[in-house]
């Protein structure tokens, strides 16, 4: 009965909740000019945030899914990733996309139901938010599969939930990046929540991270808070995927401090305590503490900052809701590359019917 | 009696044959402490227990596999998909497995299943959350498939459907869920799995519908009333197997049929109904039968989901097309 | 030219794309050193090496999910799927992503991928191994589904499926794959996706059908031309979108219609035909469209599989019922 | 970087390749006589096997998967299991079904197209062959849910092969298994081959057993030609099962002697040389090796048994035969538990096409 193999999960932290540094940090993050920098997405990510749960609220916007208490997830993928690596992501990743170049007009079109908001002017080739939970798991693999097969130096990033690890699809998705040893980072933002479903209920695994052992995938956990270690396994494990060097799992570990869309609400399922001890590790307090204490930063900064934000927001805001609503047409319209002749009469009946109806609701 | 709203109704349904029989568990997503997420379940953890009612892991395939697996073992699972556009992946558990368990054992074993899943758009919901897949699981042998469109059918047949011994799709039309309420008696009685139901009799034309259209065709049989024509509306209800012989009997009479449904057109299963009311009435058809049914493209977003889906207006296009046909 | 079989014709098909682009990539389940279980890739992966001829891994979900991530970043990939019964898992990828990439993302990404998997019975396969599921992903938005019959359309088609840039669903008869052999010149020509072909003219009855049934109904069209009557015999070959004007043409010729299908009859795509013929071709129709089908039953094994596929003899009764029809 | 999980994975062997002892042996196995029984299945075992080739061969029987190579496996398996345990299986699990009161009759009813050979007198509550890989890993969790749910002192045993641990399934069905604390036991018979898929081309995992930690149970590797070592981690793993501990999962490590199936060529994708090689493994004559240095077996023994087992396979081989064809209105038995009357008319016309078609064969 001698052991054949052997497997062990670490876990990497280097700013704890108090904004206390720990371990030996890498050099980027020695540098406070760029700490700054990624500080003011995740102000900005925050202030989209609030802004799209607002417009939901007062009827402006569909179904949305914040991201509140993920941003320095998404701001460690966002900052590690080059602008030609792929992103396949989930509805709650939008702090990536942010970085990545999507407008946030973009984003607001899109979470009103408008499928404008994902022909992204930038990045062209990040994937459309995949709803279907771990669907794009393989879609990673096989994007993966393409930039290895031209022997592209580009990475993917492929980033899903913690019940999305109970799905099939990532499972395979994760075989497939081993057996081919694919550019291909899985990043697990394990907010503890799957809607009302926690974390234990989801696996008996004691760590999301050791179903990458699964696929014989090197696998870690991190502190998904803080903003220092996610960038830097984030860095380390895209360099290895860009250079050959093959797939990873990372397991983020992090807290939904929202709701699960405005769809839901939490305080069904969740005590008050749960939710109020997360507070206490939150991310975004966690670097400004850091900042602060470093004397890189203030509150006039803070102030500016805030206001840029809004700024920037309530423009994006105004350019989404003077887009005017997209044409019957659309529905017909890259459906196929060319529309087959057999759909000419469907394509015909829908713009007669919508003409009367809008000369009927004119009238 | 009680004034309920559809998913109220599904809740009744779920309790009482729970209470009833106790080998019936419930199992899905979200489906106990949250009381699903459009809260078809609530309660029911507390009154059964989380063994009896399972919040699951995130996965379709398990959840209908785990199904096959109870029903096959003596349990009647009743599976909830939290909505059907993610209930493409069960489609190989309930086509290869599920509807041949008894066939395959020459009914050494039988698989008392239900899968429940709300279907249908008009709820401005996100991608994936507006499918009408009920033609896919009406091809598939061995199963029966149903598809309620008010409280008291929701109640009476998912009763039925959990006590019938073999496997049950339950669609829901979202639509309909809390649109309207109506009385409906607690009192365990279930409904048949073998008939549609006349909604409104009529002699100038004969609308088919089910699931969440059923509300836009009887609108539309309302507009045609007005212009002087009784349309008939037929709700098939059980579209697997279906009862056509009341369909036939009703178009004996009026000659003409229209079929309403907002899936896509090509292969839906407006055109099953529309083959069979065509091969076996074709002498009491004084028209073609149209089918008014949503398009050939993807389901939009919210903002277009209107344009897609038959409205009313065009079921009364429709009928116009039937009356007024003169080839 | 050389006289090969339907399994060769798609096989000199993928050499010939292959070699003329070289994005084409060829993946699925023992594709590569065993050239695939019908040997329909054999010999691709001396020719190409095994990084554009993969075999993967035993998932169909994943070979189905890869090939729209495949598609997505710049590859054409063509996808075997061993057997069609194992391709149900495949649906979810196929419905709500391959055929939706263009749509959703407003022609920004597209998703020009093949899938091929052999389908139908009558080879005295295990269970699962007999499958047709044409009408489910002919319900499917945004995507292509064809179904050739023989090694030269195989061939052309194979070709056209591939260069199309969006996603093909391509079934193959696994019980014509070697039953007769053709002439087919390589020489890289496709075939056109967008009609269907008449494979012999009549004046009596048009008979409709694709696929492995193309062998049967011609066989039928044999015997009632012995009977003295002329049937016109059309294969559809693209299920979606399909050709409706060359079989409304045909039927106003002859004013009768059978379409036949061996898969069961319940929502199954001879009802789709049945319903289009009927709705458009009222007028010339003089007697009921029939459809001659496999059951609402499970396709049983071996032993009985000739009593479930419609046979020669059901054909020609379909044809007599149309043709004899009196009401 | 601590790490926050370890994780091994064990091999168990007690009978070596040459029949050798190794270890601290079990209980049963100390008994020579217990040993001679199991060693009478795993003869019956190949001698049916060898007779189901030659029917397929000719044309007596449909499509068959052999079962040579594995009989320490099957063996195994077959003797830990209870009666009223539950066995869910692929094609390839023939030698545990006649353990389990499977008639050889039955077996070649199923492999000749009949529906009727799945229609097992004894065990009523095993399971049917699954053909579609995997799938039956998530009836295994169902079955074993209902088994703890009503408090039962009983088992669920999934069989499926190398090629089968690619498959969502299989990780969804060991999930469920693990989150739910199941009574069951994956077996993963590991042959090498998945068709002409080496085991090297299914996954980047050193070990199969491994697969395991990805769900949290535990999980281990075993010689599966040793028929001891195979019925030692099965006793455990089943004892812990129906006491409430939960799931396992256990990769037996053997070798596919044969073809995939009578209608595949092996040759065209593996070495002779390694074929050569797996057969100084093969479990038969380990354990006869054994016996007849234990003094526990000879010749006049072994001739005795083989004729036993070639005589009870010609008799069933004989009751096969004498099976008429089923008739076709089994098309619509079992369909559902009464016919729905929608069904009438295809059953009427099915059976006046069969019997139109009886009369023109026999005019
Ligand atoms: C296949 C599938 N099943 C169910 C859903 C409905 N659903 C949307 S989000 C969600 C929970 C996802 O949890 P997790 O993966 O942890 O991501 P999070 O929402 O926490 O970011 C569910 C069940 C879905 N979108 N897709
Ligand atoms: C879902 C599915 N895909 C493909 C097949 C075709 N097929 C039959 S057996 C087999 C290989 C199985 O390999 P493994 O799991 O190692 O079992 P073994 O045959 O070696 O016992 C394949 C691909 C199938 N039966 N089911
Ligand atoms: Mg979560
Ligand atoms: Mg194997």
């Amino acid at each position: 009965m001698e052991p054949v193999a052997r497997f062990e999960i670490r876990y990497t932290q280097f700013l704890d909740e108090h904004g206390r540094a720990a371990g030996e940090w890498p050099a980027f993050a020695r540098d406070n000019d760029q700490l700054v920098d990624l500080y003011r997405w995740m102000v900005l990510m925050r202030t989209y945030d609030a802004k799209a749960i607002a417009l939901q609220r007062t009827g402006q916007l569909g179904t949305y899914a914040p991201i509140l208490g993920q941003e320095a997830i998404q701001a460690g993928v966002g900052s590690a990733m080059r602008s030609d690596d792929v992103f396949l992501m989930t509805y709650r990743e939008q702090g990536v996309q942010l970085m990545r170049g999507v407008l946030m007009k973009e984003l607001f079109l899109y979470w009103s139901g408008d499928e404008r908001g994902s022909d992204y002017a930038v990045p062209r080739r990040d994937f459309p938010i995949c709803i279907t939970i771990a669907a794009h798991a393989t879609h990673a693999a096989g994007a993966a599969y393409a930039i290895k097969l031209r022997r592209e130096p580009r990475a993917v990033v492929c980033a899903l939930g913690d019940g999305a690890t109970s799905k099939g699809d990532f499972y395979e998705g994760m075989n497939a990046a081993g057996t081919w040893q694919l550019p291909l980072v899985f990043l697990v933002a394990n907010n503890q929540w799957a809607i009302s479903v926690p974390r234990s209920a989801q696996s008996a695994a004691a760590t999301l991270a050791q179903k990458g052992i699964a696929a014989g995938i090197p696998s870690e956990q991190v502190d998904g808070n803080d903003l220092i270690a996610v960038r830097e396994v984030m860095d380390r494990a895209l360099a290895r995927a860009r250079a050959g060097g093959g797939p990873s799992l990372i397991e983020a570990i992090t807290y939904r401090l929202s709701d699960h869309t405005t769809a839901d609400d939490a305080s069904r399922y969740r005590s008050a305590d749960e939710v109020a001890a997360a507070w206490k590790r939150e991310p975004v307090l966690r670097v400004r503490n850091y900042l602060i204490a470093a004397g890189a930063w203030d509150k006039p900064r803070e102030e500016a900052l805030v206001r840029d934000c809004n700024e920037r927001v309530q423009a994006a805001v105004q350019d989404y809701l003077d887009t005017p609503l997209p044409d019957p047409a659309a529905m017909f319209e890259h459906l196929y590359a060319t529309l087959p002749a057999a759909l000419d009469s469907q394509r015909s009946e829908a713009l007669e019917r919508a003409a009367a109806a809008s000369h009927a609701g004119s009238a | 009696m009680p004034q309920v709203t559809l998913v109220e109704a599904i809740n009744l349904a779920l309790a009482s044959e729970m209470t009833r029989d106790e080998t019936v568990v419930v199992l899905g997503q979200d489906v106990g402490r949250d009381g699903g997420v459009f809260r078809a379940t609530i309660g029911l953890v507390d009154k059964f227990g989380a063994e009896r009612v399972l919040d699951t892991p995130l996965a379709e395939g398990m959840i209908a596999g785990m199904a096959v697996g109870m029903a096959v073992e003596g349990l009647k699972p009743v599976a909830e998909i939290q909505f059907s556009g993610f209930a493409y992946t069960t489609i190989d558990q309930i086509l290869n497995h599920a509807g041949r368990m008894r066939y395959r054992t020459r009914g050494r074993m039988s698989c008392p299943m239900v899968l429940r899943t709300p279907c249908g758009g008009g709820i401005h919901a996100p991608e994936h959350h507006s499918e009408s897949p009920e033609a896919m699981f009406a091809h598939m042998p061995g199963i029966r498939v149903v598809y309620p469109s008010s409280p008291r059918q929701a109640y009476g047949l998912l009763l039925a459907a959990i006590r019938d011994p073999d496997p049950v799709i339950f669609l829901e039309p979202t639509r309909l869920y809390r649109l309207f309420r109506e009385e409906v008696e607690d009192d365990g009685a279930a409904l048949p799995l073998d008939s549609c139901f006349t909604l409104r009799e009529g002699t100038d034309v004969t609308l088919v519908t089910w699931g969440g259209m059923v509300h836009e065709t009887l609108a539309a049989a309302d507009a045609l009333a007005e212009e002087g024509y009784a349309a008939e509306v037929l709700d098939v209800a059980t579209l697997k197997p279906y009862d056509i012989e009341t369909i036939l009997a009703s178009v004996a009479r009026t000659g003409r049929c229209v079929v309403v449904s907002e899936a896509p057109r090509t292969a839906g299963f407006a055109s099953e109904i529309a083959a069979a009311v065509s091969e076996h009435g074709l002498l009491s058809l004084m028209a073609p039968v149209q089918r008014v049914t949503g398009y050939d493209s993807v389901m939009p977003l919210a903002r277009l989901e209107k344009q897609y889906m038959p409205s009313v207006e065009r079921i009364v296009a429709g009928a116009h097309q039937a009356i007024g046909w003169a080839g």
